[in-house]
C-alpha cells in the first residue's frame, strides 16, 4: 500500500503536525485544547516511530512498541490533565491558562 | 490513499487548533486520530492502527470531550487568541518546521532492507511479555504502574473536597 | 583518646549539655565549665607539645591521627598540629574563656547564644588541627554559619545587613578557598597515583608551576578576605560594630586568624613558587592596609568601628609579615596573630561593658570615664598600650619581630615597604591615644554617667584572662617565638628552595 | 666580674615598688605607697652609690672595663639578632644610674610633701616608680634594642605622669602630645635600629662600639639617595634621641610637658628623662664619630641652633616653668652640641666628657631648679610668675637654694655649672668656631633669663595671695638643700679621669681665654636682668613694645605649635584620615555593597521572566531548544 510513497512525506506530514500542535499549545488560551495540542503533538511522534520502524528496520518492533508505549502514557496523562483541569475549574472557574498563575515569582 | 489522510491530518490539525468551539476542536482531533489510524493501516500495522483507534480515539478524546461538558456551555466561543502569543507561537513553528524540514530534506535515508517482519498479534504479546531480547516485559510493568498511579492520581485530585476551606 | 580528638569533643559535649539546660543560668554556667575544661586541655595540650619536642620528637606535626571519612575521594579526618597550631588553639582557648564570661549577662536566647558560640569555636579548633584540607574547609565553613545567626539574632544596630554582608564577603572567600583546594586537589598527584587531601603529603611534592600561578590567587584572596586584605575588609568594620560582644572577641581575635593562618598553611606552604613570585602584589597590598587601615581609625567615632579598622591594620601587618618569607618575619606574623588576637579580644570585652553601661559607642558622648569605672579604663589603657607596641606586652614582641624580620631582606622593594609599614605605629599610636584621650581621660562628659558601676566579678576575670595573656608574651617572649620557629623551620626551608624573582 | 651581680636590684627594686603600689596600693592609706616608694628608692640610689664608688675608684689601671653582670636573652629574631636585657656598667651608665637615683630618690621625698592629700597619690609613687625603673633600664642596657625596649617604656611613664591630671583636658592634651611627638621620634630611632642591625647584623653595644671592629665593612658601598647608609641610620637614631630630648624641631612636647606635677617635671623633663636623647648619642658615640661624621656635624647644628633657639622663647615666658623648661631645651642643646663637635679619644674627646659632665651637673641644678619653683607653686599656687613677687622673705630655704642653682646655671665661677659650660665651650671653640659664637651668646642669655625669673619672684613687690605663703615642709626642703651642696660642688668631680670617649682618663686644664669672657658675659646677663626686673619697673614693657613682632614671635614659642597644629589637625586629619575613611565607606564598601545590591536589583528585574504563564514558559522552552538546535547544526560544523 505504500509503495511509491517516500519516507520524507511521511516526515513531512508529521513534522507540520507536531508544530501545528506545538503553535496550538502555545496560542490557546483554553486548558482543554492545550491537552489536544499536546496529543497532536504525541500523535505525530508515533507516527515518525511507526515509520521509521516500517521503512528502515522492518525486521524489528521497537518503533510501533515505542509508540505503544507513548500511547499509554498518553492516557495516563490526559487522564490527570483532565482531572488537574477539572480541579482548577473548580477552584478559578474557568479554565483560561492566563489565570493559572499561582506560580509566578 | 496516503495522500488524502496526509490532508485530512493537516487540515484537521489547524483546524483544531484555531476553531472558536471548543467541541468542535475535539471533533477535529478525532479527525486527525483516526486519519493517523488509517496512515497505520496504510503501513500495514493493524495492531498499532487498532490500539490507535480504541485508546486515543475511543478513549481519550472521549475523556477530553466528557471534560468540556463538564466544564464548558456548548455553545462557548474562544476569543482571540492575544496577539503576541500569536506571533510568538507561529513564529515558533515557522522556524520550527523550516528546520525540521530542512534536515530531513537533506537527508537521504537508507531504506533497510531486512525481510518485512509478520507483525501478528502473538509476536507482538510474545514481545510485550518475554524477557530476552527484544522483550519488553519491564517497559511493560512500569507503564502499567504508571496509568494505575495516574489513574489514582486522577481521582484523588479530582476528587471534591470536603472542605472547601482546605482547598489549595 | 587523642588530646586533639578531645579539644573537639569539649565544645561539642558542651554543646549538648548546654542544649539540656533549664535557663539562662544553667547555660552560662555550663558553658563556662566547659571552656574552662577546654583551656584545662588546652594547657595540657602546650605541655604535652613542648614535653613532646623536648625529648626530641622531630616530626613535622605531633599527635597525629587519621581516619579515613569518604574513601572515593580519599577524604581523611587527619589531624595533627605543630607548635604553629598550638599556639592559636591557646589563643583560641583563651579568648572563648573570656568570650563566656564577657557575655554573662545575656539574656535573650542564651541556651541558643551559647550554642551558637561554641558551635564557632568547635570549628575554629577543628580547623586548627585539620591536616587534611577538605576537612579543613569543613570547618572553615562551619565557622561561618554560626556567625551569621550570632550577628543576626544578637547583634545590635543595622544587625541584619551586617549579618549578611559579612557572611556573603566571607562566603565568596570560601568559594575561592575552594577553588585553590580543589585545584591543589587534581594537582597533588603530578606523577600519577591517588589524589590527595593531605597538607603534609601535598608539602612533598611540588605542584606543577603553571597550576601554582592559577590557584595561588585563588586560595590566598579567599582566605585574605578572612584576614581582612585590602580592598576585601569591609565586612569588619560593619560586622564587629553589629556583632555582640563575645562575637566580636571571638571573630575579631580568632576567626581572622584562620584567614593568616590558611594564607601560610595552604596557600603559600603548598604553592611555594607561586607564593615567591606573587608576593609583590600582596605585599603591596598589605602595605595599604596597614597605614590605610590605621588613618581610618583616626577618624571613626564609634568605639567599634574603630577597633575594626585598628584589626585591618594589624591583620594586614600578620598577611604582610608571612610574605616577607624569611623565618623571623613568619614568626613576628605568628606572634601578631596570637597577640592581636588576645589585644583585639581584650578590646572588643572593654567596648562592650562599657556598651552596656553607657548605651553608646560614640565617643564623642562620652569622656572623663576614668573617674567612673576606673577598672575598666585601666584595662583599657593597657589593651590600648598593647596595641600602639608597648614593650612589656605583647604588640611590642610581635611588631619588632615583624619589622626586624621584613627588614633583613636583602631586597631594597622589601626593606622600603617596611619603614612604611613601621610608620603605622606612630599612628596607631595617634588614635589610640586619641580615644583614650576622649574616652577615659578629661573631666566627665556627660554626667548620666556620673553613677555607673565598675566591673562585675566576671567582667573582671574576663578582662584579666586576657591581660594576663597578653602581659605574659610581653614578658617573656621566648619560649613562644622558639615553639613557633622550630616549627616554621620546614615552612621557611620550602620557601626558601624556590629561587625569588 | 661577677662582683657586681647586686645592680640587678638597683633596676628590680623599682618595678617590685610599681608592681606593689600599682596593684595594692589602692587598699592602703597613701602614705604608705609614699614611704614604701621612698624607701625602696633610697636603697636602689644607696646601691647605685655603692657601685659608682667601687667601679669608678676600685682599680681601673687601664681605663674603665665594660661589665656586663648580668645577661639573658629574651627575644631571638635571628642566629646573630638577639635581644637580650643584661646589664651593662661603663662610665657613662654608672654616672647614669647615680644621676637617676639620686634625682629620682629625691623627688620621692619631695613628692610626699607636694603631693600630699593629692587624689591618686599612689599612682603618683606606682608612675613613679615605673618610670625608674625604665629609665635605669634604659642607661644600663646591652644592646640597642634593650635600649629601645626601656627608651618605650619611660615614653609612656612619661604619659602617664604628664597626664596624671587626667581630669584637666590641657594636661591630657600635653601628654598625648608628648606622646606622639616622641613616638615619631622613636620611629626614626627604630628605622635606625633596622638598618643598622641590617649591616652589622648584631645589637650589641659591646659589638657595636668597639674601636676599629670590621662589622661596618658592608657599609661602605651601602647608600639611599645618595646619603650613605651609616648617615641615614646615624641620623634616624639621632631623630630618637632628639625626640626624647626634645631638640628642635620635636622640642615642642617639652613645654607642654610642664602640665605635668612639678616633681615629674623635675624628675622627668629636666634631669634624666630628657637626657636620654644625649645619652644614646653618647651610648652610639664611636659609631657616630667614626662611621657617619656627617650625622655628627647634624647633631652639632642641631644642639647649637636648639639652645639658642630655645634661650630666646625663654626670655620672654612667664610662666615659671616654661622658663624652666626652654632653659633645659637650652642645655640640652649644649650638651648635644658637645657631642657633636667631640673627636674620640685622649684631649679630643673633651667634647664628649663636657657633654656627660654637664649631663650630670645640669640633672643637679635643674632638678633643683624645679623643684623651687614647685616649692614656689606650692606656696603661692600660680605658675605665673608675674602672680608672684618678695617671696624672699616668706620661703627663706627656697629663695637661698634657688639662688644658688641660678648662680650655677648662670656660669659663675667656682659651681659646678661653670666648670661644666667651660668644657663645652673650649670643646666648641676647637672644632667649630660658629658653634662657639652661639654658644657664647646664649651663655648670656641663660644667665639673663635665669635670673630674670629669679628676681621676679623673690623680689620685688608682694602681691596678693590668697594665703600667706609659707616654707614648704622638711621633706620638701631637705631635697632642696641637698641638691644645692650637690650642685655647688659636683663641678669638682674629676670627670675627664672618669668619663671619657674612649674610657681613659686625660688632664684637661682651665682655658682662660674662654673661662674669663663666658663668666663675663654670664655676669653682663645677671647685671642686665637686675636692672630690669630687680625693682618692678616700665621698661620691660617697653623694651617687649619695641620689639614689636619679633617679642610677640617669640612669646608664642616662634607659633611652632601651630604649625605643628594645623599639619596634624588640617593636613593629616582632615586630609589624610577623613578623606581615607570617607574613600573606605564611600568607594571600597560602596563597591563592595554595590556587587550584593546589583545582584539584587537584576534579580528584581529578571524575575517579571517567571511570568506563571504557561505559554511563555513553553515558548522559551521550544525557542530554546531551536536555538540550541540551530547552533549545533550551523555553529558547531
Amino acid at each position: 500500500m505504500i509503495q511509491g510513497i517516500p519516507l520524507e512525506h511521511f516526515l513531512v506530514v508529521s513534522t507540520i503536525m507536531f508544530f501545528i500542535g506545538v503553535c496550538g499549545f502555545i496560542i490557546r488560551r483554553n486548558l482543554i485544547t492545550m491537552l489536544m495540542a499536546i496529543e497532536l503533538i504525541l500523535n505525530s511522534v508515533n507516527i515518525n516511530f511507526v515509520v521509521f520502524n516500517r521503512y528502515l528496520y522492518p525486521d524489528q518492533l521497537q518503533g510501533q512498541f515505542f509508540s505503544l508505549f507513548i500511547v499509554g502514557i498518553a492516557a495516563a496523562e490526559a487522564s490527570v490533565a483532565i482531572a488537574l483541569i477539572i480541579n482548577i475549574y473548580r477552584n478559578v472557574k474557568n479554565i483560561e491558562v492566563e489565570n493559572v498563575n499561582e506560580m509566578k515569582f | 490513499m496516503f495522500y488524502l489522510f496526509s490532508g485530512i491530518i493537516l487540515i484537521c490539525s489547524l483546524l483544531s487548533i484555531t476553531t472558536r468551539r471548543i467541541l468542535r476542536a475535539a471533533v477535529y482531533l478525532l479527525c486527525v486520530l483516526l486519519a493517523t489510524a488509517g496512515l497505520y493501516f496504510m503501513l500495514n500495522y493493524q495492531f498499532m492502527a487498532a490500539v490507535q483507534l480504541t485508546l486515543y480515539a475511543g478513549g481519550i478524546v472521549v475523556l477530553i470531550i466528557f471534560s468540556i461538558l463538564l466544564t464548558h456551555h456548548i455553545s462557548h466561543r474562544f476569543q482571540h487568541p492575544n496577539l503576541t502569543k500569536l506571533i510568538m507561537g507561529i513564529g515558533a513553528a515557522t522556524v520550527g518546521i523550516g528546520l525540521v524540514l530542512t534536515t530531513i530534506l537533506s537527508h537521504s535515508f537508507q531504506a533497510g532492507t531486512a525481510p518485512e517482519l509478520p507483525v501478528d498479534m502473538t509476536v507482538i504479546g510474545n514481545q510485550l511479555l518475554s524477557t530476552g531480547k527484544n522483550g519488553y516485559v519491564l517497559p511493560f510493568e512500569l507503564i502499567s504502574i504508571l496509568l494505575l498511579a495516574a489513574m489514582i492520581a486522577a481521582i484523588v485530585v479530582a476528587k471534591k473536597e470536603k472542605n472547601k476551606n482546605s482547598e489549595i | 583518646m587523642n588530646i586533639l580528638t578531645l579539644l573537639v569533643l569539649i565544645p561539642v559535649l558542651t554543646m549538648v549539655v548546654v542544649l539540656f539546660t533549664k535557663d539562662y543560668k544553667g547555660a552560662r554556667l555550663a558553658s563556662a565549665i566547659g571552656m574552662g575544661i577546654e583551656l584545662i586541655a588546652t594547657v595540657y595540650l602546650v605541655l604535652a607539645y613542648l614535653a613532646a619536642r623536648k625529648t626530641g620528637m622531630m616530626h613535622e606535626m605531633l599527635f597525629t591521627s587519621d581516619f579515613m571519612w569518604y574513601p572515593s575521594l580519599n577524604i581523611h579526618f587527619a589531624f595533627g598540629v605543630d607548635g604553629i597550631a598550638v599556639a592559636m588553639i591557646g589563643l583560641t582557648s583563651i579568648v572563648i574563656f573570656a568570650g563566656i564570661f564577657a557575655s554573662w549577662e545575656l539574656q535573650f536566647l542564651t541556651k541558643e547564644f551559647f550554642v551558637s558560640l561554641i558551635l564557632l569555636v568547635t570549628a575554629v579548633y577543628g580547623f586548627f588541627i585539620s591536616l587534611d584540607l577538605f576537612t579543613m574547609f569543613l570547618f572553615y565553613e562551619l565557622a561561618l554559619i554560626p556567625m551569621y545567626l550570632l550577628i543576626g539574632l544578637w547583634g545590635t544596630g543595622p544587625k541584619e545587613k551586617s549579618a549578611m554582608k559579612l557572611t556573603l564577603m566571607l562566603m565568596a572567600g570560601s568559594a575561592l578557598i575552594m577553588v585553590g583546594i580543589l585545584g591543589l586537589y587534581y594537582n597533588s598527584a603530578p606523577g600519577g597515583g591517588p589524589l590527595t587531601f593531605n597538607i603534609i603529603e601535598i608539602s612533598k611534592i611540588s605542584i606543577p608551576v603553571a597550576a601554582q600561578r592559577f590557584f595561588f590567587p585563588f586560595a590566598f584572596v579567599g582566605f585574605g578576605i578572612l584576614g581582612a586584605l585590602f580592598p576585601f575588609h569591609t565586612w569588619s568594620p560593619d560586622g564587629h560594630a553589629s556583632a555582640p560582644t563575645a562575637v566580636s572577641m571571638l571573630h575579631a581575635g580568632v576567626l581572622m586568624k584562620l584567614g593568616g593562618y590558611g594564607c601560610f598553611r595552604v596557600a603559600m606552604f603548598l604553592m611555594p613558587q607561586a607564593a615567591q613570585e606573587m608576593a609583590w602584589i600582596f605585599i603591596i597590598l598589605t602595605t595599604i592596609s596597614v597605614v590605610y587601615g590605621a588613618f581610618s581609625a583616626i577618624w571613626q567615632t564609634d568605639l567599634k568601628f574603630i577597633n575594626a579598622y585598628s584589626s585591618v591594620s594589624h591583620c594586614g601587618l600578620v598577611i604582610f609579615a608571612l610574605l616577607m618569607m624569611n623565618e623571623t618575619a613568619m614568626d613576628g606574623a605568628i606572634l601578631q596573630m596570637i597577640s592581636h588576637g588576645l589585644m583585639t579580644a581584650l578590646f572588643f570585652a572593654l567596648i562592650g561593658m562599657i556598651y552596656g553601661r553607657t548605651h553608646t559607642r560614640d565617643i564623642r558622648q562620652m569622656g572623663g570615664l576614668m573617674k567612673v569605672i576606673p577598672f575598666l579604663a585601666v584595662v583599657y589603657m593597657i589593651a590600648g598600650f598593647a596595641s600602639l607596641g608597648l614593650p612589656g606586652l605583647s604588640g611590642f614582641v610581635a611588631e619588632m619581630t615583624v619589622f626586624v624580620g621584613s627588614f633583613q631582606h636583602q631586597d631594597m622593594f622589601h626593606r622600603v615597604v617596611t619603614v612604611i609599614v613601621a610608620s603605622s605605629i606612630v599612628i596607631t599610636a595617634v588614635y589610640i591615644l586619641k580615644v583614650v584621650g576622649v574616652l577615659l581621660l578629661g573631666p566627665l562628659k556627660d554626667q548620666h554617667h556620673a553613677d555607673l558601676e565598675d566591673a562585675k566579678w566576671y567582667e573582671k576575670l574576663s578582662t584579666v584572662t586576657l591581660v594576663l595573656a597578653v602581659a605574659a608574651i610581653g614578658i617573656a617572649p621566648l619560649w613562644l617565638s622558639d615553639t613557633i620557629v622550630a616549627s616554621l623551620k620546614p615552612i621557611v626551608a620550602r620557601l626558601a628552595m624556590v629561587i625569588p624573582f | 666580674m661577677t662582683g657586681y651581680t647586686y645592680t640587678v636590684f638597683i633596676i628590680l627594686i623599682p618595678l617590685v615598688m610599681f608592681l606593689v603600689t600599682g596593684l595594692l596600693g589602692m587598699k592602703w592609706k597613701p602614705i604608705i605607697s609614699g614611704l614604701l616608694g621612698t624607701i625602696g628608692m633610697g636603697t636602689s640610689w644607696t646601691l647605685s652609690l655603692i657601685t659608682a664608688a667601687s667601679y669608678f675608684f676600685g682599680h681601673h689601671a687601664e681605663g674603665f672595663q665594660t661589665i656586663i653582670p648580668f645577661e639573658m636573652k629574651w627575644l631571638q629574631f635571628t642566629d646573630s639578632l638577639i635581644i637580650k636585657m643584661g646589664i651593662l656598667l661603663d662610665p657613662i651608665s654608672v654616672m647614669m644610674l647615680v644621676v637617676i637615683t639620686t634625682i629620682s630618690f629625691m623627688v620621692h621625698l619631695y613628692s610626699i610633701g607636694y603631693m600630699h592629700g593629692e587624689v591618686g597619690f599612689q599612682r603618683f609613687y606606682a608612675f613613679l616608680s615605673l618610670f625608674t625603673f625604665s629609665m635605669l633600664g634604659l642607661v644600663i642596657a646591652t644592646n640597642i634594642f634593650q635600649m629601645y625596649i626601656f627608651w618605650e617604656l619611660v615614653g609612656v611613664s612619661s604619659f602617664l605622669l604628664i597626664g596624671f591630671y587626667y581630669q584637666k583636658p590641657s594636661a591630657v592634651a600635653a601628654s598625648k602630645k608628648a606622646f606622639i611627638v616622641t613616638r615619631f621620634a622613636d620611629l626614626g630611632f627604630l628605622i635606625g635600629i633596622l638598618i643598622l642591625s641590617f649591616i652589622t647584623g648584631t645589637f650589641d653595644f659591646g659589638k657595636l662600639t668597639e674601636p676599629g671592629t670590621a662589622i661596618f665593612g658592608s657599609a661602605a658601598s651601602m647608600s639611599f639617595m645618595g646619603i650613605s647608609a651609616m648617615t641615614w641610620a646615624m641620623t634616624l637614631i639621632f631623630i630618637g634621641g632628639a625626640g626624647k630630648s626634645a631638640m628642635f624641631p620635636l622640642h615642642i612636647w617639652l613645654p607642654d610637658a610642664m602640665e605635668g606635677p612639678t616633681p615629674v617635671s623635675a624628675l622627668i623633663h629636666a634631669a634624666t628623662m630628657v637626657v636620654a636623647g644625649v645619652f644614646l648619642v653618647a651610648r652610639m658615640f664611636p659609631v657616630i664619630h667614626f662611621q657617619a661624621p656627617a650625622a655628627q656635624e647634624i647633631i652639632g647644628y642641631v644642639g647649637g641652633f636648639t639652645s639658642l633657639f630655645a634661650a630666646v622663647i625663654a626670655i620672654t615666658q612667664y610662666d615659671i616653668k616654661r622658663v624652666l623648661a626652654f632653659s633645659t631645651l637650652s642645655q640640652l642643646g649644649y650638651m648635644m652640641l658637645a657631642l657633636g663637635v667631640s673627636g674620640y679619644g685622649g684631649e679630643e674627646g673633651l667634647g664628649y666628657m663636657a657633654s656627660m659632665f654637664h649631663l650630670f651637673t645640669h640633672a643637679m641644678f635643674k632638678a633643683l631648679l624645679f623643684l623651687g619653683a614647685g616649692s614656689i607653686i606650692h606656696a603661692v599656687h600660680s605658675n605665673n610668675m608675674y602672680d608672684m613677687g618678695g617671696l624672699r622673705k616668706y620661703l627663706p630655704i627656697t629663695h637661698i637654694t634657688f639662688l644658688i642653682a641660678c648662680l650655677t646655671i648662670a656660669g659663675v665661677p667656682f659651681l659646678s655649672g661653670f666648670f661644666s659650660k667651660d668644657e663645652i665651650l673650649v670643646a666648641a671653640l676647637h672644632h667649630n668656631k660658629l658653634l662657639f659664637a652661639v654658644e657664647f651668646i646664649v651663655a648670656g642669655l641663660t644667665a639673663f633669663y635665669m635670673f630674670r625669673l629669679y628676681f621676679c619672684v623673690f623680689w620685688g613687690k608682694d602681691r596678693h595671695y590668697h594665703h600667706t605663703p609659707h616654707e614648704s615642709p622638711l621633706t620638701m626642703t631637705i631635697p632642696l638643700m641637698f641638691l644645692a651642696v650637690a650642685s655647688v660642688f659636683a663641678g669638682y668631680l674629676p670627670f675627664t679621669e672618669l668619663v671619657t670617649s674612649d674610657k681613659l682618663g686625660f688632664e684637661s686644664e682651665m682655658n682662660y681665654m674662654v673661662a674669663v669672657p663666658s663668666v663675663l658675659i654670664g655676669l653682663l646677663g645677671i647685671g642686665l636682668a637686675w636692672i630690669l626686673y630687680k625693682k618692678e619697673s616700665e621698661v620691660p614693657a617697653k623694651l617687649a613694645k619695641s620689639w614689636g613682632i619679633l617679642y610677640t614671635a617669640t612669646y608664642n614659642k616662634f607659633y611652632f605649635d601651630e604649625i605643628y597644629l594645623f599639619v596634624t589637625r588640617k593636613i593629616i586629619f582632615n586630609y589624610i584620615s577623613r578623606p581615607i575613611a570617607w574613600f573606605d565607606r564611600h568607594i571600597i564598601d560602596a563597591f563592595m555593597v554595590g556587587i550584593g545590591l546589583t545582584t539584587e536589583k537584576v534579580s528584581y528585574k529578571i524575575k517579571g521572566m517567571q511570568s506563571g504563564q504557561l505559554q511563555h514558559y513553553a515558548f522559551a522552552f521550544v525557542a530554546g531548544t531551536l536555538a540550541l538546535a540551530l547552533s549545533m547544526i550551523y555553529l558547531m560544523m
